[in-house]
């Protein structure tokens, strides 16, 4: 699966983007976090307040609840502050 | 609506031409609003040198295309445009810039406020303050969810 | 705010330079809105070939003027400005012009709102179309009493 | 007392302004408007629907009961329609 970063969320973890292979007990948003949290300490920091996290999956926004069946690419960032 | 409704521009917004282009898109057209979200010299008090806008290519677009949209079947528009500038900006240049065309003003003037609620809200950019040699994220503003949330039906 | 604010103009208005003088006012203007009320090319379904606009010389600013500076009253502006038309208008071009900017694009939007609600109802202009050999005066408009009306605390 | 018309007014009274001597019992913008009407036919049709009449004393809107003591200009006018 293609996850991709934005803002302060890629500079935390250094990364725009990266591959990874799910383990099948991961079905929604929520789960993607908490898994990605156990990748090690950039991961669970970044992740660590839910509030400010938002998620897309295929560029349309997503809450934590909806399922990954047919992403694609998910997406995580911060509270959008364009405009 | 042609392919340059929506725009993300690398450099700086020509908004008279876009103005021009959105008045003259039709001949009854009695109703032009722009809005131009300009970068401040400060933000919170603090000055800053230059903002740093990122997006995320695609979806950035595929937003606000669909509050265009959602616009145009809220008000009768004749035409719309939106361009967002991404990358570094400086004090003074245009960040966004929406124009709205309509045959009266009321239309004009609800369908630009909407377009901006919204992408303001729903819009995948983030704002990076330069100054004093630090680079700070800005925060959300909750009174743009709250201005967002008053479009709702 | 300068002598530059209100002005009647009796050839075409340059909306862009007037929209950069706003603009550029003040350096932590983060908002500007622009409204151009244009000429079109039909009124209530009749093909016009031209507007004749009539205003009360001296009256016609200072009206305008006032709406201006209660707009400032109401609302953080840093740069505000009204230019009006007069004469022979041709469809497409502008009768009206409105400028607003502030530190933000609530107070921009709601100002310029404002100021062309009182501004249709109470700013001493007429309206005479001219078309297919005819000239018509137009009739004052109840919508935009109640719009003005609204804004009454 | 100089009076200034506008719009279809003026057309129809063809005359931008006129000096009036308006005797002592004329006190208000109604009076003027019921004074002038006795003037002649033109004046008569022109100020027939009150409806559409809008005054201004000294370039200031005004109601028809205001009174015109101190004016030295009096307007009148249709609805305005600017804008």
């Amino acid at each position: 699966m293609k996850i991709v970063y934005f803002a302060w969320l890629r500079e935390r973890l250094d990364k725009t983007e990266e591959d990874v292979d799910l383990p099948a007990s991961v079905e929604t948003i929520g789960d993607v976090i908490e898994w990605l949290k156990t990748r090690g300490e950039e991961y669970a920091l970044a992740f660590d307040n839910p509030k400010v996290i938002r998620a897309a999956i295929n560029k349309t926004h997503v809450r934590a609840e909806a399922k990954i069946a047919g992403a694609s690419e998910i997406a995580f960032f911060p509270p959008m502050t364009g405009g | 609506m042609n392919s340059e409704t929506v725009r993300i521009s690398h450099s700086p917004i020509d908004t008279a031409a876009e103005t021009r282009a959105v008045a003259e898109a039709a001949s009854n057209i009695g109703a032009v609003v722009t809005f131009s979200g300009i970068c401040r010299a400060d933000e919170k008090g603090a000055q800053i040198s230059a903002l740093h806008l990122e997006h995320y290519p695609g979806m950035a677009e595929q937003e606000i295309e669909s509050h265009v949209e959602e616009a145009r079947k809220r008000w009768p528009l004749f035409a719309a445009r939106v361009v967002h500038r991404v990358g570094r900006i400086m004090p003074g240049e245009t960040i966004v810039f929406v124009a709205t065309a309509s045959a009266h003003r009321e239309a004009a003037f609800a369908a630009a406020e909407f377009i901006m609620d919204y992408l303001k809200t729903s819009a995948p950019f983030w704002k990076k303050t330069e100054g004093g040699g630090k680079e700070i994220w800005v925060d959300a503003n909750e009174k743009d969810e709250r201005a967002a949330a008053r479009w709702q039906k």
